[in-house]
């Protein structure tokens, strides 16, 4: 066989050669903001380890410690009335798009204000109101379902770009294929945006995909592809702001691929050194971590090293202010379990006649169904 | 076509109930629209939607590519969107491609995203077998979505229902199953064109009613139990109830149990494999619910275990022929 | 890890049972392979194939992308070619994605081209929820395969049984779907290294003896009753029988019928959703087999039938619990 | 919404640009055999058309007339060694690789003697002996089987090739794109051949496929894709010649686009002029129909009419044959109605004790698996 191992697989920690056109944004990105976002992120990931530890926080649990600037540059270039699809990898996403670290935190706590009532937890984070359309948690499963978010606003007339997050291990699911291939066709405004993070789990990149430049992949669909350096924020922003503009004007499908690094493992399960050496994430975190090279800019464009002290302070107070809220947000009530399974309001009447002879299961649920609705 | 009288009952073919209810709620909601292949121009693979693509457009009748997961998945989307899509899946067999976008993804929507989104998706397949149409077309797979929560499942057996159902089903929030059948495409009925006609959810139907024995069906399996009933009653002197379930998930226990407390004998029958199948849940539930009602332990008829064969001789052998529930209801009565 | 004793008895995890099940294999029979996501350096996602790859080598323990459809369906055209495919899924919810090469290819290829060629694949892959997984990732479909003919299925509940059912899957010509579950993984028990330990497909298991009450159960449910049954005689005199089906297809219904014969009375549990569920057929054939010998209906539990919510508290109200169980168990009791 | 009616498609009958790279193959075609081969197919075929009107025949029934230079020319560059995978339009592949025609009319007449014991019918058709592994029903659903075919013989150290044929339709499904991956990644020797006729059911490539020069989607997959004259029989052995042995030699796996047309409907059910002209059809019929291509030149280099004649009277009359063996050849019992669905020689055994308390239909199958093995 022509298995090649792993274990000589090594993913330089140098700025990748992007291929992203020069596009200068209309809106120019707010450096600092972004700076900003990215350190809440940052902080409230870090926050996130720590409860996890304590237990606070249960289930599969996956950080993105590391690709901060490719989920805040992105998302920055998304307008209000745009949309958002993930995979689980959604903390970032949920905050750079606005939601409150509250509802998220009361999430991962399983409380009843988290952001999805408690019932979704770390993978399935969402917004409807800012149009985040959840983190979901079967590979490539998004994909689809961004394509029919964009079908449904071109339906309505609305010029609106959908961007639709995935990691690069989605790409060799055949999702990818069917979901680019209708976009395409139907000529729908999705900008799939891979972060390549060089792994999926354990297995890199080139021992995945026989097209291991993943943003070629978009010749297969006659769609532009372009690749972007995702530890610079900045890069990320003008490469998504193009991509969602000609998809939000022009009706343009895209993909983007975005070059990050996870310092983390795959979730909190994962050590992240089987498959990796230790200099290797060494040499990320010291020379490509993206809010490090983000406040350099800062500093250089003269902002002081007591504004960025101050933006952090905040950052922190915000994640403070998250945890304490999600500590004192109830459990959800065990009464309640079967509430959100249908949202029908007849829902209860058509299940009432299911109980007779009822599993100890169902019987119950029969019951809660009809109280529900 | 359909011919209609001056009561505003007209007789159609299954087929044609269903395109009338596709029609109907085109006409009345801007957001329904349908997908599927080969459901335009082609007219539908079992005609169902012939004519519509010209009434509506390709807008509202949208052709795909063969590529199920993927547009059950965009119409998943298109759902949490606040439009209603329509998915004709060619056969229930097919949809083996997309169940992770049926039972993962739309079933799970609204419960998992805590009540913030919904996904008012139809999914409309025809299941079944009886055309040598072989292993990996001849198949039935409705339990397994009736047995997951967040999905809602019926299976019209007449042409009144096909049309009332699919209309309860479209106007539902959540993610409704439709399951057709191949054999029923072209069984003709009265619908009452007078009225709207919507069919609700989880009511099953006494289709025929009878004092000795029970006899317990949905989708084509109901005709089959009908005409056995017959037969049972002219040269048995037997008097069944056949209780047409219409809706799989809900299940109506209820109206079934009911019948059983009268007859006290019941046989299940379906066009699936039996063993795990539909008729488990019904035998299972009767079982409990009229335990101190049934003379005999519940029967159960459905398609040999095997793949289904090409040969005629071998697929007769296969299938749930009226033969076969006759003498397993005559058995159910005698034991 | 495995503490072996001189009689050649050693303690050790269902894990680590499974993968010396699947070691002894890849030593005994050049034409097994292992195949699936992370089961090589990563030492598999819950680390049954550890230590695997350094020894064999990437050709027998061939790591793949994540392309569930396509990797199953290679391991389908590998096993018409005469070699022994063993796939990894990494939990059975992604098993979804690859449906159709499962239903639609690997249980119809010997049937379909007439016993000319057949498909001996084995597929492992756990079932079950317990971690706050959540809805996509906590779900039991082991009941669906278990419909379909072609298929066996079956679902080790002790280490022992670990080793000893997948040994027989391999060993199997016909396609073997092996339900493993998520909190088994870590149990431990005696497992006999001086023998082969092979254990044959279709036959339950008495795992514990009892009088009054026969509790039925497959993977983790049996763990689940045995503990019931503990609880059943120390506080309630009641004499529990767990049967563990160790296989659904085919289904050992002679031994579930000779306990019930005994003991009268049936409970039959799951961790999947009851209502068309393992339990619906169980329940089923109960009723219909001991019809003359049961005192009270067949009770059934599963998990509650939503889907699998995050928070803590949800969770543990919606699994079968021990106290679901054992009140559902008096409540067979006193019916 | 973009969708453009199939209404304005037209393909022409014209020679496609062929792509394939001049290749002069090692054996030369024997292109009287070819001939033969494809009279004795669309003899066959019209021959199976009669039958299916006459009830003989039952079930889908997919006809490949027009298409047999693809299928003869494909066929005809592989090694007796080599293993063929296709779609349901499937009787053509069989006659080519030499199943006796008593076998396949048996089996599409459902009888005992066809070549897959009357369990098949049309769709199913396979012969191991000769490497036919089957006819498949889902649409894709062979690509990732064919996959596999070849990783066993690369196990076995084995240097044969896979031919998988698809259809055009069948390029826009997840398995088309998981199935070339693996088969890349692993590079692993099969030439994924695409009868590209215009259409799948009523749907053209253009409508369905974002792509549609389908060869071109190799490059995604770091592939070699070559298009070529599927009407012209030398033209596709050459190029199935070339890519068949850099996959037998150099486990180079690759893809094949041969241009092609069916002059029926899709099935027998199908009359084929609703989504396409009946000018079209003509065109492709009077024009470029495979087997007249190959006699004109059979003739212009000096092969006798009556040489042609005597071929297509042998050919007719191997189909006549065919039809009375398989009139003559028996129904399946009834009571094999369980054979073959366990292989397994302890499945009797397993199943024993499954009767109690049986549905009616598992009962039965119990006795019979029992007595079958
Ligand atoms: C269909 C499916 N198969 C397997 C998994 C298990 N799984 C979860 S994440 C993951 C790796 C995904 O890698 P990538 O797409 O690169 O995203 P990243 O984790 O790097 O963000 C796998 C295999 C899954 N969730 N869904
Ligand atoms: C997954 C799946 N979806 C739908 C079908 C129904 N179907 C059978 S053949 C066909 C068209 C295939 O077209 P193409 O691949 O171009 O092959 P052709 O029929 O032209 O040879 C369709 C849609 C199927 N068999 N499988
Ligand atoms: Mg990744
Ligand atoms: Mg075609």
């Amino acid at each position: 066989m022509a298995t090649t191992s792993r274990r000589t697989t090594s993913r330089a920690a140098r700025r990748p050669e992007a291929v992203a056109a020069a596009h200068v944004p209309q809106r120019p990105l707010d450096l600092l903001a972004a700076v900003r976002d990215m350190m809440l992120i940052r902080l409230f990931e870090q926050e996130t380890e720590r409860q996890y530890k304590r237990a606070r926080i249960g289930g599969y649990c996956h950080l993105a410690i590391g690709q901060e600037a490719a989920t805040v540059g992105a998302v920055a270039a998304l307008r209000p009335e745009d949309k958002l699809l993930t995979s689980y990898r959604s903390h970032g996403f949920a905050l750079a798009r606005g939601t409150s670290p509250e509802a998220v935190m009361a999430e991962l706590f399983g409380r009843k204000d988290g952001c999805a009532a408690g019932r979704g937890g770390s993978m399935h984070l969402l917004d409807p109101a800012r149009g985040y359309l959840g983190g979901w948690g079967i590979v490539a499963g998004q994909l689809p379902i961004a394509t029919g978010v964009a079908l449904a606003a071109v339906k309505r007339g609305e010029k609106v770009a959908v961007l639709c997050e995935l990691g690069d291990g989605a790409v060799n699911m055949g999702a990818w294929h069917e979901a680019l291939n209708l976009a395409a066709i139907w000529r729908l405004p999705v900008v799939f945006t891979v972060f390549n993070n060089g792994y999926g789990m354990g297995t890199s990149v080139e021992q995945s995909s026989a097209e291991p430049e993943v943003y070629k992949r978009a010749a297969a669909f006659r769609m532009p592809g372009e690749r972007v350096d995702g530890q610079d924020v900045e890069d990320v922003y003008a490469a998504a702001d193009a991509l969602l503009s000609r998809a939000r004007e022009q009706r343009q499908p895209a993909v983007l691929e975005v070059m990050t690094y996870r310092l983390r493992g795959h979730s909190v399960a994962d050590a992240g050194t089987a498959y990796r050496t230790r200099e290797e994430v060494a040499e990320w975190a010291d020379q490509r971590d993206p809010i490090a090279l983000a406040t350099a800019k800062l500093l250089d464009a003269g902002v002081a090293q007591d504004e960025l002290d101050r933006v952090a302070r905040e950052a922190q107070a915000a994640v403070d202010a998250a945890v304490a809220f999600a500590e004192a947000s109830p459990m959800p009530s065990a009464d309640t379990l079967a509430e959100f399974v249908y949202g029908d309001p007849r829902s209860g009447e058509q299940f009432a006649r299911m109980a007779p002879g009822a599993p100890a299961g169902e019987a119950a649920i029969v019951a809660q169904l009809q109280e529900a609705s | 076509m359909a011919t209609q009288t001056t009561t505003g009952v007209a007789t159609m073919t299954y087929r044609e109930a269903l395109r009338l209810a596709l029609r109907e709620e085109l006409e009345r909601d801007p957001t329904v629209f349908l997908m599927g292949e080969e459901i335009g121009i082609f007219q539908g693979s079992y005609k169902v939607t012939a004519g519509l693509y010209d009434d509506f457009g390709p807008e509202r009748v949208m052709e795909t590519p063969i590529s199920e997961e993927g547009f059950v998945g965009a119409a998943v989307g298109a759902a949490m969107s606040g439009q209603r899509p329509v998915v004709e899946i060619m056969t229930i067999n097919f949809i083996l491609v997309a169940m992770d976008q049926v039972v993962n993804h739309a079933a799970k929507v609204r419960y998992m995203f805590g009540g913030k989104v919904g996904c008012p998706l139809v999914i409309r397949t025809p299941n079944g077998a009886g055309n040598q149409l072989t292993a990996q077309h001849s198949q039935s797979f409705e339990g397994w979505f009736a047995n997951v929560p967040g999905l809602k499942v019926v299976a019209p057996a007449t042409p009144a229902d096909a049309r009332g159902l699919l209309k309860a089903a479209i106007r539902d929030d959540d993610p409704v199953v439709v399951v057709e059948n191949l054999q029923l495409y072209k069984a003709k009925g009265a619908v009452d064109m007078s009225v709207d006609g919507e069919v609700p959810i989880g009511l099953a139907h006494v289709a025929r009613e009878g004092t000795d024995l029970t006899l317990v069906a949905h989708s084509f399996a109901v005709t089959r139990c009908l005409h056995v009933a017959e037969q049972l009653e002219a040269e048995h002197g037997i008097s069944a109830e056949v209780i047409d379930l219409r809706s799989l998930r809900p299940l109506d226990v209820e109206t079934v149990a009911a019948s059983v407390a009268k007859t006290n004998r019941a046989l299940c029958v379906e066009e699936g494999w039996a063993s795990y199948g539909v008729t488990a849940e019904v035998a299972g539930r009767i079982s409990s619910a009229c335990f101190d009602d049934l003379d005999a332990p519940v029967g159960r008829v459905g398609s040999a275990e095997v793949p289904m064969p090409y040969a005629k001789s071998l697929e007769d052998a296969a299938l749930p022929h009226e033969a076969k529930i006759l003498s397993a209801a005559l058995e159910v009565c005698r034991a």
